[in-house]
Parts: structure tokens; C-alpha cells; sequence
């Protein structure tokens, strides 16, 4: 008697649309042109990026031109981790990286899931400042799905600027 | 049990084409019903939403429908990932404990963005069931088939339902379709699943809907004409469909019972119909008489937006009581396959005590 | 006022990597009819059903409870799934609770579950996409944050790591038993996500738990000693906006002073006899005792460090091996309700704190910024 | 341009239990179990737990692979990932010897000669493996 049955196999595959608004794509389109843009809410002037269409504290649209401001490629790294890559199924990373938070110069708020790279892995650091290494503009694409505020398909990743660091005191309310 | 009303109602309309994220279409839903119960956002006293991660295909999508209600200072809240009537209930049920007075509940959904008839699969049972992929509409067909044998309608029934909805859904700005075609030139159009025809599939889109409740006195303070909540019940059934008798809704029944529906008639039901024979069951069930009218609205027959859909029902039927003058109606909503869960809550334009 | 609510029957499976011998509906049942049993009750003396689990994707399920009806006895009966990401378990309980509270039922289950193994978590959590990094990626950086900004030595993650992975040898339910671990093998494991490493995060579990919850009346009749609900909140805020401090949530704060004052513990450091936190990386042991206010800021690491935190010590945490040892995710918050109601029945078994009679069981999820918390206590008031 | 899409894809592994196990065992050796419940139901598929109410099932019982038709729903345009390629019907099929129908794809080749009460029979897979689709169908008894 072969043996009995303890388990079944289920493939579940489904499709979904990918709908951008208009206003991520007109923040994909200016990323592509080598441009990171945020939103200012007009109430409590924090300023958001990328832009949402409305501030999360005040619950007020903000817009683009309206609202819009330029925000530096670069900027300070507020936290990292050196991840080691988990091979789940659709994984592709293989070798360890840096991800990072930053804080963007012009911005409230820092941005996750960034790389680093150029640099050994043991000098990423918090306070380090770091540059953006954009994609040549031809090669870049728009990641709607890109965890790292869809920075990913314009931005490689980011290296060391240079720059003198960032003292811890300066960015304690924005570690994330 | 203490006395809670509906203040306030807000649903939006999503246009797919549009690509506005779920949230998006929620912050003016939840504003516009906060603006029109008077009562400050931030003093809220409880918020509970309804969605399902499945519709966006992304694990904790709700999280970021939490953006939409501002929660900063940090605000108390849940969520049930089901739709926004069991949200409702919640609510309900919080406010019964007697320390807070104002909830505000919400729901949303984009089933524009999957395919939901095979992502409604996904809901059965994972080993008989949603292997073979049968879909919501070949077991409403089942169901369908079951209720005419019993009750001794017939396709044409069915029509005239979808065609009295199509009708009233002109007067529906957040109705997806609408018309004034007669039975005869819906019943001319193929089968999708027997006995169901186009015109006997929910017309599901995209949208939002929130809502204030509020307990004791302070409703009528706030509102001119509060819905108040006489009664609120659910039930669930099992769920394979050979083990029911799919001419019949026992948890519906139940439901019914329990929420007090045959106390005193009933003027208007806004029920969570997505295919006609169900209002033919659900009047049985519910026992409403040929007298009541049902989903004035056009129901969701002519507007589904998935997981939004039942707590418009208590939307529309607040509705009734605030702006056309009702003093008892019925609000119903629905889950799982063929009307497996099933919620009743009774409104009206009184409490006990007047 | 609101009606007082009673623990009465609390039950849990043996949790594992993989339960092959059991469908889901098993599992769930595992831990029910556990729970019942407990509160001498059957399937048809409950009124009630509120089931939470973590996103339907990591079982490729979606809403199970719809098929999952039959299996909890619910047939004819109301049913509600709360889904609050990793803070689920705690809300389920806190629902269920209300429905108590508010005089609705009588007599309610609540359950909480996953199956992790039936799907990857790692792959439910990146939404199916390359470069996902999981939780303990997410939360890496905040770790590093607190190493940072409170200026604690390293060990001390090693030390939780190991401190309730030896508490879990006194739990015949918790997953992990690693009778050998100490503090150089936490310390030699593999370094997953800076500054986290393999033994100090949580593993992957499938399990279930369940109790039965119930009035005043109820509670007196019990058959074993009941665990009195004194305070329940819940409390969200938003995850991510320029200033927030997701290493010291303000939700977190909130909610754990709401629960202190409906339980009127105005000293929770000496009110608390035992705490259940939800601890999924070892730092989040020092993290949280901050902001549940059990330490001063910058100053958690020192309780931890001085063994207040130990099995022995001044305030137990995590006596059943926490989160550390096992987490079925979407059950991981009901565990830490349900351990913190059995110390308070003594009814813990070899990892019962002596004398405990208030306890803290504590939940989060999503950024940080999902919180569920409740004290129960051995007597009502 | 068609709108981009993505695709949300796992093979899930899932365990059974005893009674879904010994029932899946069973179609992979086509042989049909059903289970008794406390009042004496016999449901085909075995449910683990009584429906009505929720006390465990451990009766077995064998049932034929030949059964009734207690109704159907014609479908002419298929899923992708449903049983079958062609127009088919899901039906409610009450094997003999059970007590409660089950549900799955009946291939009876047109919509008119789909009629309850009619008799259909198992048509096995080629392969079968232990999975609800080693029924690869119904289709009217001979």
C-alpha cells in the first residue's frame, strides 16, 4: 500500500493592475529627468516625500505646482541594517547589502529601504553623508512597486558624499 | 442597551481609470462625514474600518488606510478584514461599554485593480473547494437555481428585479450602471451561469464609505433626524454548499430574529442583493411582505464596491430616515458564498424611550 | 458601566515549525477544544466567535474564518475576524472582550492562528516581490536607533536571547527548545540583520490559541480559577511622517497608560507581578520596557541587564519564552494575553511565577504602530 | 499599451489532517469516503466537523463514485484555472450512499442535457495524486 496522503500542493497565481495616480507619475517622470520633488503641507508645513497628495497629520490635499518643492540627491543616513538576503521564492538578491534610512536634505522625513554601496559595509554608518548614484538617464524606469519610495528605477544607490558627518543630536526625531 | 444613532453618512465613487490609491478615495469619504456630524476629527472617541488585503494583493494594504483618519496625536482603533458592516458592528458594540460617545467607522476597497472573480475563490475551502476555482458567480447560479425551484419563480422574476434596480440606480450618482431596459430585453441576453444572465451579476467598482455614530443624546443634539440603532445582529452558516439547504438562509433568518425585524413593519430594506434571487430569499428570510420597498438605491446589483458594500446599505437606509422622512428601515449585508454570512441591523427615526 | 470580564478556558497547541498532521481547521481546533475543556464548556455554550489572524496571503487563504465556520462551531452563530497586522491576537481578545463588556454575549470564544509553514512568511510579507527584507530588516534600523541613542552594550540582546529561550524549556507548548544556548552560541549565530542575529530573532511557527471569555456570573461559577480582565486598549497612529519616533511609539505610550488607568496601577513598575511583551527581536525587550513605561528612557536595558527581567527576578518577562521562542505571527499577541492570564489563575505550570497576580500582556504590530494591551489580575477589583 | 500588471504567485504546501488526508488518499486509490456525523449524515466530501454543531466526525464510510445530479449551473465561457477547457456545468452531485452533494465540474456536453435527477458518474484522472482534482470530472452514467 503506497503510503497516505498528508499534504497538498496549492499554486496560487494572481494578477493585479498597477494604477499609478497622476501624481506618481508625474514623480516617476521627474525622477527619470534626475529630479526628486516633495510635498509642503500648506497647514503644518512638513514637508513629504515623495509627494501623497495630502498631509497625514492635517488631512489636507496638498498639489502639484502648488505645494511642490526641489529636494537635494543627497543627504544624511539616519539608521541602516546589513541585511542578509532571505531566499524566499521570487527572491533574487543573493549577497549582503545596506539598507539605509536617509534624510534627504529639504525633506521632513527620512526615506527606507535605501542601499548603500561603494563603501565596505562596515563604514556605512549613522550621520554618514551620502550622494545619489543615478542610473544613466536612457536606462531609467519607473518602479511603481520599488520599496524605497520608488526612488529604485532612477537611483542605483547611494554613496558616500564626502562630507563631513552628521552629529547624532541633529537627527534624533527622525530615525526612520 | 444604550441608544446609538447614525449621524452622518459619506460614500465616494472610485474611477479606476483615475488610479487614485485607496486612501485617496477615503480621505474625502471621511471628511465629508466628520464635516456633517459637527463633531471635531480629533475627539472622536473610536474608529473601526473594513477591507480585505486580498483586493489589493498586498499584505496589511489597510495600513495605509489609516493615513486617511490623521491618527496623529495616536488614536483608538480597529479593523475587521471584512466589509465595513462588521466594522459598523464593532463600533456598535464599543460604544455599549458606556466610556466613549462618538465612532467613526469606515470602508474601502479597488476590486478594479484584481480579478475578483477568481480572487473570491481564494474564500473557500482550501482543500475541496477553491482548488477547482469555482467562482462566486457559478455558486450564486447554484443558488439561484435551488430558490426559483422552491419557490416556483422564474428567470423572468429575476429580470424584473434587475431591471427595477437598473431603474432606480438612475437617481444613484454612485451607481456603476443604470437603465430603463424592460425584463424582456434582459432575458434576451446569454447566460453567464445559468440561470443568471449579465444583468443578474453585481456591478462591483471602486469606493469608500464612513460613517458617525453616536450614543445617547448627544445625537440628537448633533442631527436634526438620527438613525437609531433599534437592532444589529450576524450569523454565519456553514459554509460547503452541500451541506446547506441553499433555498434557505438560516443565518439570515436568525439575524433577523434576534435584531427584532418582525416587531413592527418595516417601510424600506436596503439589502446586500448582489444577484436578484437573493431578494427573493432574503424577503423570506427576513420575513419582509410584498410591501416593502427594496434597495431604492438600485443596490448592488448596480453598485458593488467590494468590502464598502454593506455599510452603504446602513448608509442608504440612514439615509431614508435623515432625508426622506422613514421611521423603520432595514439595512443588510453580506459575506462569503452564497449569502454564507449575513448582517441585520434595524433603524429607526425614534429610540424606546420616545 | 461597563460588565466585567473573565477568563475562564485558555488553550494553545503545541506550536512547531510545521504542523503536518493537522488542516487548519485542526489546528484551530487544537487549541479550542483546549480552552473549552479548561472552562468545562461545549462547542454549543458559546454564543460567540472573534478569530484574528495576520494577512490572509501567508496561508493563501482569504477570509478563513468563512470556511473555518464549521470547525469553531459556529454554525448559526455571529462570527467577527479582526486583522490588526502583528497587534491582531491582542485586538481579537480585545474584541472579544467587548462583546463581554457591553453585555452582548455571555459567553465568547476567541482564537487566534497561523500557519505559517503553509506558505513563506518572507515572501507573504515582501508581497511577493524581490528584496524583501522581512520584519527583522524593517526593524533593524530602529534597533539600531536604541543602541544608539540609550548607549547600551551589545550583550544585552544576547542576554534577552538567551533569558527566554531558557524560560521556554518550562513551556511544553513553546516551539523553540534550545536547552544548550547561551550567551556565546547567541552571540556566534549568524548576523541576519545588523544588529540582529539568527538566535536573536523570532522563528516561524505554526499554532493556535484560544480562551474562553465570560461576565461577571460566569467568572464566579468557573470551574478553575478565572483571570479578571482590568483593563484592555487599543491604540494606532500613523507609520510613517516626518518626526515620528518609531523606536519609543507614541501609540505605544498611550495605550499602556490607558490600560494602567482603567486597571489603577499608578506604579506599574511595582504594580505588575509579570509581563508578556511581545519581544519578536531580542531588543525589543529593553524597547518596550521604556515605553510601557516600566523604565525610564535610555534606561530599559539596565532592568534587563540587572536580571529584574529574569524568571526570578523583581518583574518576569516573558516567563513562557515569549515570541522569541514561538511565533505563529497572527496568534503571537494572544499568546501574550493568554500567558499573562494564566500566571494571574496560577495556572502556568512549571513557568508560573509565584504569587503573580496582576500581569501585562502586550502586543504590536504593523511600523510599530498597531498596540494592543491588557491587565488582568486574579481577583475582579 | 496594456496597463502593467503584476503577478502574486506561491505554491502553497498544505497539510491535511486526518480526514482530509484519508479522503484525498482516497481518490488517489479512486475510492470515494464519506464521513458520518453524531445524527447520522453522511457527508461527501468528509467534512472534519459536524456543521450543525461542531463536534468532531470519525465515522467513515465508502460511498460509490456514482451518484444524482441535485443541481447545476451551466457555464460557456470557462475560467482558466477552472476543471475544464470546454463549456461544462458545476454540479451538486449526490453520490450513493451519501447524504449531501458535492460540488464539481460534470462534462455532459450541452447546456439542455444538464437536468437534475440525472444520473453522472466519476471520471477519474489519468494521474491521480491525492488532490481534489483526481476527480477530473463528472459525466453521465453510460
Amino acid at each position: 500500500m503506497p503510503e497516505p496522503v498528508t499534504e497538498m500542493k496549492q499554486m496560487v497565481a494572481l494578477e493585479y493592475a498597477v494604477r499609478p495616480s497622476p501624481l506618481t507619475l508625474d514623480y516617476l517622470g521627474k525622477l527619470r529627468a534626475g529630479r526628486i520633488v516633495g510635498h509642503r503641507c500648506p497647514e503644518c508645513e512638513l514637508v513629504y516625500v515623495p509627494p501623497r497628495g495630502f498631509c497625514q497629520i492635517c488631512v489636507v490635499p496638498t498639489q502639484t505646482p502648488e505645494h511642490e518643492v526641489a529636494i537635494a540627491d543627497r543627504g544624511t543616513v539616519t539608521s541602516f541594517t546589513v541585511v542578509d538576503p532571505i531566499q524566499y521564492h521570487g527572491q533574487t538578491e543573493r549577497e549582503v547589502y545596506a539598507l539605509a534610512s536617509i534624510l534627504l536634505d529639504g525633506a521632513s522625513g527620512t526615506l527606507g529601504q535605501q542601499r548603500i554601496a561603494d563603501v565596505p559595509l562596515e563604514q556605512v554608518r549613522m550621520g554618514l553623508r551620502v550622494e545619489a548614484v543615478w542610473i544613466p538617464e536612457a536606462e531609467r524606469k519607473s518602479d511603481l512597486r520599488d520599496q524605497g519610495a520608488m526612488l529604485g528605477g532612477s537611483i542605483r544607490h547611494w554613496r558616500p558624499s564626502g562630507e563631513p558627518d552628521t552629529p547624532l543630536s541633529a537627527f534624533q526625531e527622525h530615525i526612520v | 442597551m444604550r441608544d446609538v444613532a447614525i449621524v452622518s453618512f459619506a460614500q465616494v465613487r472610485g474611477d479606476p481609470a483615475s488610479g487614485l490609491p485607496e486612501v485617496l478615495l477615503l480621505v474625502p469619504a471621511i471628511r465629508d462625514a466628520i464635516a456633517r456630524s459637527g463633531i471635531p476629527r480629533r475627539s472622536i472617541g473610536f474608529t473601526c474600518s473594513g477591507s480585505c488585503d486580498y483586493l489589493a494583493g498586498q499584505p496589511f494594504a489597510f495600513v495605509q488606510n489609516l493615513d486617511a483618519t490623521g491618527a496623529w496625536p495616536p488614536i483608538a482603533e480597529s479593523h475587521v478584514e471584512m466589509d465595513g458592516a462588521w466594522a459598523f458592528y464593532e463600533a456598535w458594540v464599543r460604544l455599549q461599554h458606556g466610556d466613549i460617545d462618538t465612532a467613526l467607522v469606515f470602508a474601502s476597497g479597488r476590486s478594479s485593480l484584481c480579478n475578483l472573480r477568481e480572487v473570491l475563490c481564494l474564500q473557500l475551502d482550501p482543500y475541496y473547494l477553491s482548488p477547482l476555482w469555482v467562482d462566486d458567480v457559478a455558486l450564486a447560479a447554484l443558488q439561484a437555481q435551488a430558490v426559483l425551484a422552491a419557490t416556483g419563480r422564474t428567470e423572468k422574476d429575476l429580470a424584473e428585479i434587475a431591471a427595477r434596480c437598473r431603474r432606480d440606480a438612475r437617481a444613484n450618482p454612485f451607481a456603476e450602471v443604470s437603465g430603463d431596459e424592460d425584463s424582456a430585453a434582459l432575458l434576451a441576453q446569454p447566460y453567464v451561469a445559468s440561470p443568471l444572465r449579465a444583468h443578474d451579476i453585481p456591478a462591483t467598482g471602486d469606493g469608500a464609505a464612513a460613517l458617525v455614530m453616536v450614543a445617547g443624546e448627544r445625537a440628537r443634539e448633533l442631527c436634526e433626524r438620527p438613525a437609531w440603532i433599534r437592532g444589529l445582529d450576524h450569523r454565519v452558516d456553514p459554509q460547503y454548499p452541500g451541506v446547506r439547504d441553499l433555498a434557505r438562509c438560516r443565518s439570515a433568518e436568525i439575524a433577523a430574529a434576534r435584531a427584532g425585524v418582525a416587531s413592527a413593519p418595516i417601510e424600506v430594506a436596503e439589502l446586500m442583493t448582489q444577484f436578484p434571487h437573493e431578494e427573493i430569499l432574503l424577503r423570506q428570510a427576513l420575513g419582509l411582505g410584498e410591501g416593502v420597498v427594496v434597495n431604492p438605491s438600485g443596490g448592488p446589483l448596480t453598485a458593488h464596491p467590494v468590502m464598502a458594500t454593506g455599510l452603504v446599505r446602513i448608509g442608504e437606509a440612514f439615509r431614508q430616515i435623515n432625508e426622506h422622512g422613514r421611521r423603520r428601515v432595514l439595512a443588510h449585508a453580506a459575506s462569503g458564498p452564497c449569502l454564507q454570512q449575513n448582517l441585520v441591523c434595524v433603524l429607526e427615526s425614534e429610540t424606546e424611550a420616545d | 458601566m461597563a460588565e466585567r470580564c473573565a477568563v475562564i478556558g485558555i488553550g494553545q497547541t503545541k506550536h512547531a515549525k510545521r504542523r503536518e498532521d493537522v488542516s487548519l481547521a485542526g489546528l484551530l481546533r487544537e487549541a479550542a477544544q483546549r480552552a473549552l475543556d479548561d472552562a468545562e464548556l461545549r462547542w454549543r455554550d458559546i454564543e460567540a466567535v472573534v478569530i484574528g489572524t495576520a494577512p490572509d496571503l501567508f496561508e493563501g487563504v482569504m477570509q478563513p474564518e468563512l470556511y473555518l465556520a464549521d470547525a469553531l462551531g459556529a454554525a448559526g452563530k455571529p462570527i467577527l475576524r479582526v486583522h490588526t497586522a502583528g497587534s491582531v491576537g491582542g485586538s481579537t481578545a480585545l474584541v472579544a472582550a467587548g462583546l463581554i463588556q457591553s453585555r452582548v454575549h455571555d459567553r465568547v470564544l476567541t482564537l487566534a492562528f497561523e500557519k505559517q509553514s503553509e506558505g513563506d512568511t518572507s515572501w507573504g510579507l515582501s508581497g511577493g516581490r524581490s528584496g524583501g527584507v522581512g520584519a527583522g530588516g524593517y526593524f533593524a534600523p530602529h534597533m539600531k536607533a536604541y543602541i544608539e541613542r540609550s548607549g547600551a552594550p551589545e550583550h544585552i540582546g544576547w542576554k534577552v536571547a538567551v533569558k527566554d529561550r531558557l524560560n521556554a524549556l518550562k513551556n511544553p507548548y513553546a516551539h523553540l527548545h534550545l536547552p544548550k544556548i547561551d550567551i556565546d552560541t547567541v552571540k556566534g549565530s549568524e548576523m541576519l540583520w545588523a544588529p540582529i542575529r539568527r538566535l536573536e530573532s523570532c522563528p516561524a511557527s505554526d499554532g493556535a490559541c484560544a480562551m474562553v471569555l465570560t461576565n461577571q456570573a460566569g467568572g464566579q461559577h468557573a470551574p478553575r480559577p478565572p483571570a479578571w480582565v482590568r483593563g484592555g486598549a487599543m491604540r494606532s497612529e500613523l507609520g510613517f511622517f516626518p518626526g515620528r519616533d518609531p523606536v519609543d511609539p507614541q501609540a505605544g505610550r498611550h495605550c499602556a497608560t490607558e490600560v494602567y488607568r482603567q486597571a489603577g496601577i499608578t506604579d506599574p513598575r511595582g504594580q505588575l507581578d509579570v509581563a508578556e511583551i511581545y519581544v519578536p527581536f531580542s531588543w525589543y525587550e529593553p524597547m518596550w520596557l521604556e515605553n510601557l513605561h516600566l523604565a525610564k528612557k535610555n534606561e530599559g536595558w539596565q532592568l534587563t541587564d540587572r536580571g529584574v527581567t529574569a524568571f526570578d527576578g523583581d518583574l518576569p518577562v516573558n516567563p513562557s519564552g515569549g515570541v522569541l521562542s514561538t511565533n505563529p505571527i497572527g496568534a503571537s499577541g494572544m499568546i501574550r494575553f493568554a500567558e499573562a492570564a494564566l500566571q494571574v489563575r496560577n495556572q502556568a505550570g512549571e513557568h508560573q511565577i509565584d504569587g503573580a497576580r496582576v500581569a501585562l500582556g502586550h502586543a504590536y504590530g504593523g511600523a510599530a504602530q498597531y498596540f494592543a494591551m491588557w491587565v488582568v489580575a486574579s481577583t475582579p477589583n | 499599451m496594456p496597463a502593467p500588471t503584476f503577478t502574486l504567485e506561491f505554491p502553497y504546501k498544505r497539510s491535511l489532517g486526518p480526514v482530509v488526508g484519508a479522503f484525498l488518499t482516497g481518490l488517489r486509490d479512486r475510492q470515494i469516503l464519506g464521513i458520518r456525523t453524531e445524527s447520522g449524515r453522511v457527508l461527501v466530501p468528509p467534512l472534519e466537523y459536524d456543521p450543525d454543531t461542531g463536534e468532531a466526525n470519525v465515522d467513515w464510510v465508502p460511498v460509490a463514485d456514482a451518484g444524482v445530479v441535485r443541481g447545476f449551473t451551466w457555464v460557456d465561457k470557462p475560467g482558466p484555472k477552472q476543471p475544464l477547457a470546454k463549456p461544462f456545468a458545476w454540479a451538486l452531485v449526490q453520490l450513493d450512499g451519501a447524504d449531501t452533494p458535492m460540488l464539481h465540474a460534470l462534462d455532459c456536453g450541452s447546456r439542455e442535457r444538464a437536468q437534475i435527477g440525472m444520473r453522472v458518474r466519476v471520471r477519474w484522472a489519468d494521474d491521480t495524486r491525492g488532490h481534489i482534482t483526481d476527480i477530473a470530472c463528472f459525466e453521465p452514467e453510460a
